[in-house]
């Protein structure tokens, strides 16, 4: 029997980068938002706001009005983000102390979270804090006040981990942060809305039919209307 | 670009709904915002619930709210007072309902609300008839009640600067319940001696940070109205 | 029969101003006291804080460091006491809002309140706030804040009330304050301490007996040590 | 005269007793009160439990506390970092415990302490890990965990500066837990970089008010641990 050999179709879309998923996280933060940028890769929405907008960030360690990085040689270490890097103050921001800080997400005054994630449950299970591993030292921050604080939770992942499963779970395998939190999640593949009915894609990464997405997902997704 | 100064009081308070409860800075006549109320009472608004610590004073600000008619309860640690008549007929005729509370009840209960606190335990009035029929609990040896948050639909506030993305500073003691209420109502109206530029107010001694406000009103002074209140 | 009319005896004891209570208490207040004087007479005692020492005083409504009261023409509507008086704020002084205060009085940070009452009892319950007639007026301002939060509350009071009857009483007939709230009563006849063994004369007016105390109390008094 | 300034470090700390609670502010190292550390490790204090948002950096302050052995137990919201390797080869040997708190319960359950609240009911950690034993209820259909207070018997505080009242004022972010601990603990202490005369600060923009405070101690800037921490 001659072999024929097996042509492994062409992969007919490209992932989004980091910076594209970024910069379609911040179109969606309206003018006047208040808005908290978790650690890690939501920190880059930052560079993507438009200049022209007013858009308020809030740090937890009590900064409302928190600008960009400082110049080199210009850094306040008594001014720093979550993540401890250098940051500015725009005209118009404020100062207070953690009590405060962590009653403007926990009060709801805050529009808008965007947090990094191990996994999304289709009902808004959020894991981001713990792999679960036993030996892992835990430290959960201001994750869970965020989760359960802010107007909206979105959620800045890749799709797939390196191993290739969904972070879009059925159910979260890992520790949750939060319980039925999350509004949105953008990946590098799509945009999709965490709805009572499941997910719904907003938008897919050109190329990649719905099929295709919910295959990759491992759940159904509704198409984009 | 955000701009939370609006051009008048009759727009800052526009969509006041009738049933509204509305949280009302001031201790006695300091930080109470009179022109605001005097708008609440323009607009028309009615059945209001109203919470301020005080029941008015002689014929201006909450007294002329309560004299027209549109509290339906007031929540409240003191009302009695020589010049808190309109309160005091209304309430004898079982016009106006009364919850009292004690003052840091009011204060604590206000800003659980803006902090997201679904209850809390607190020492105050274990054991006299303000705790009457509330769940009490002990803890470490010591008696608590559990109180609940007073959320606002609106907050009036008597501040006396503000810019544009509604942070506030205040006047010496008329601060009082200006900053707790801000946080604990879904829209809150400052109205302000001065609306300044912003970076005007210094990031160390904003007290009222812009987030906990809605709208800022600029007011003139009138020296008159403060010595009256 | 030929009437012998009867003697009645000479009161031996003149009862003290209320200056003179007020000076009483103020000379219990310790240099560096945080110290909140309660509206009505309590608020006497301020003029009798010996000018040589620093005592803080604290106004519900966020004052620190109240000062006296201004000089005519000076007044500052914005700077009033608790009973809506207008005060001055001394070199050091501070303002906060009304969560902040009540949280120096409720988490402890008062060393010292000076209240009036209707009645006391000898286990310190504290009745200072209705009289309990069915038409009066409620109001109860900050006065059960006080009473639980200071380290120590002292109650400044008549000794009896206007009919004879002692204020100082085995138990509340009136709507209690506070419960077991009382250290220290001062009146126009005597100082008397709380203690779990019942009530105890720290001082007496000249002139009256222990056992001429008790019986105008109603209650055994100890006599001061 | 209160003069609540006092000469030295070793001065501020003398009294803190073995198995005390230590309240340290700082956010990394943003108002880290490492002077005071210092001075503590120096006192000798042991078994402290000690309550700070990270677990130390590098080699100096709390990451040189815990490498001194001094820390039975530390509450904390974010202990993994890069340079948090003294706390972690002392807690993967079994030598430190560790109760993890969401930032905003360490916050508030500081808060609690320092207003006389009995425990609270907080939305924050519902259904997770965190508050798994701990007892939860409905309010309003929304679900809460009942949160209790953290007391301190010591606060370690990194002003900007304080007068001999013990009036304090921070720098920026620094500021962070500071005004929170302050209120939370017996005995609180402020290390500053200037002590100033009363009436410097203005009444209007003190952060945290003497009476929270009990002992002020100057240091001086050190540029090179700021940058370091």
């Amino acid at each position: 029997m001659s072999a024929i050999p097996e042509v492994k179709p062409a992969k007919s879309y490209k992932p989004r980068s980091r910076d594209v998923i970024a910069a379609r996280v911040a179109a969606d933060i309206p003018e006047g938002a208040y808005v908290n940028l978790g650690i890690g890769l939501p920190v880059m929405v930052g560079n993507h706001l438009p200049p022209g907008k007013e858009i308020f960030l809030h740090s937890e360690n009590g900064i409302l009005g928190m600008g960009p990085a400082p110049t080199k040689g210009e850094e306040d270490w008594d001014l720093i983000n979550a993540g401890k890097q250098p940051v500015t103050l725009l005209t118009g921001g404020s100062y207070f102390h953690h009590a405060d800080s962590f009653s403007m997400m926990r009060g709801g005054h805050l529009d808008i979270c965007v947090l990094g994630a191990f996994q999304v449950s289709v009902t808004g299970d959020l894991a981001n804090w713990h792999t679960g591993a036993p030996d892992a030292i835990p430290a959960v921050g201001g994750a869970m006040d965020l989760a359960v604080g802010a107007k909206k939770v979105y959620v800045m992942m890749e799709h797939l981990t390196k191993t290739g499963e969904s972070k879009l779970v059925k159910a979260c395998t890992y520790p949750l942060t939060g319980v039925g939190v999350v509004s949105r999640v953008y990946t590098d593949l799509a945009t999709i809305d965490i709805t009572p009915e499941g997910l719904a894609a907003v938008d897919i990464v050109e190329g990649l039919s719905i099929e295709e997405l919910s295959r990759l997902t491992g759940l159904p997704v509704r198409a984009p209307k | 670009m955000i701009n939370k100064i609006v051009n008048s009081i009759a727009e800052s308070l526009a969509d006041v709904k009738d049933g509204s409860t509305v949280l009302i800075g001031g201790f006695g006549g300091a930080g109470m915002p009179n022109e605001l109320i005097d708008g609440l009472i323009a607009q028309g608004a009615r059945e209001l619930t109203v919470v301020n610590n005080n029941a008015g004073n002689g014929e201006v600000g909450l007294a002329a709210l309560l004299r027209e008619g549109r509290v339906r309860k007031l929540i409240c640690s003191f009302p009695r007072q020589a010049d808190a008549h309109h309160f005091e007929s209304l309430y004898r005729a079982g016009k106006v309902e009364l919850e009292l509370v004690p003052q840091g009840n009011l204060a604590e209960r206000m800003r659980a609300a803006g902090a997201g606190i679904g209850a809390f335990f607190c020492p105050t009035a274990y054991g006299t008839d303000l705790a009457k029929g509330k769940e009490t609990r002990e803890i470490n040896g010591k008696h608590y009640v559990l109180e609940y948050p007073i959320h606002g639909d609106v907050a009036l506030i008597k501040a006396e600067k503000g810019d544009r993305w509604g942070n506030l500073v205040y006047h010496k003691a008329a601060r009082n319940f200006g900053p707790v209420i801000a946080a604990a109502a879904k829209c809150a109206v400052a109205q302000v001696y001065e609306t300044v530029d912003l970076g005007n107010l210094d990031p160390e001694n904003i007290v009222t940070p812009g987030i906990f406000v809605q709208r800022v009103v600029k007011v003139a002074r009138e020296q008159a109205l403060k010595e009256a209140a």
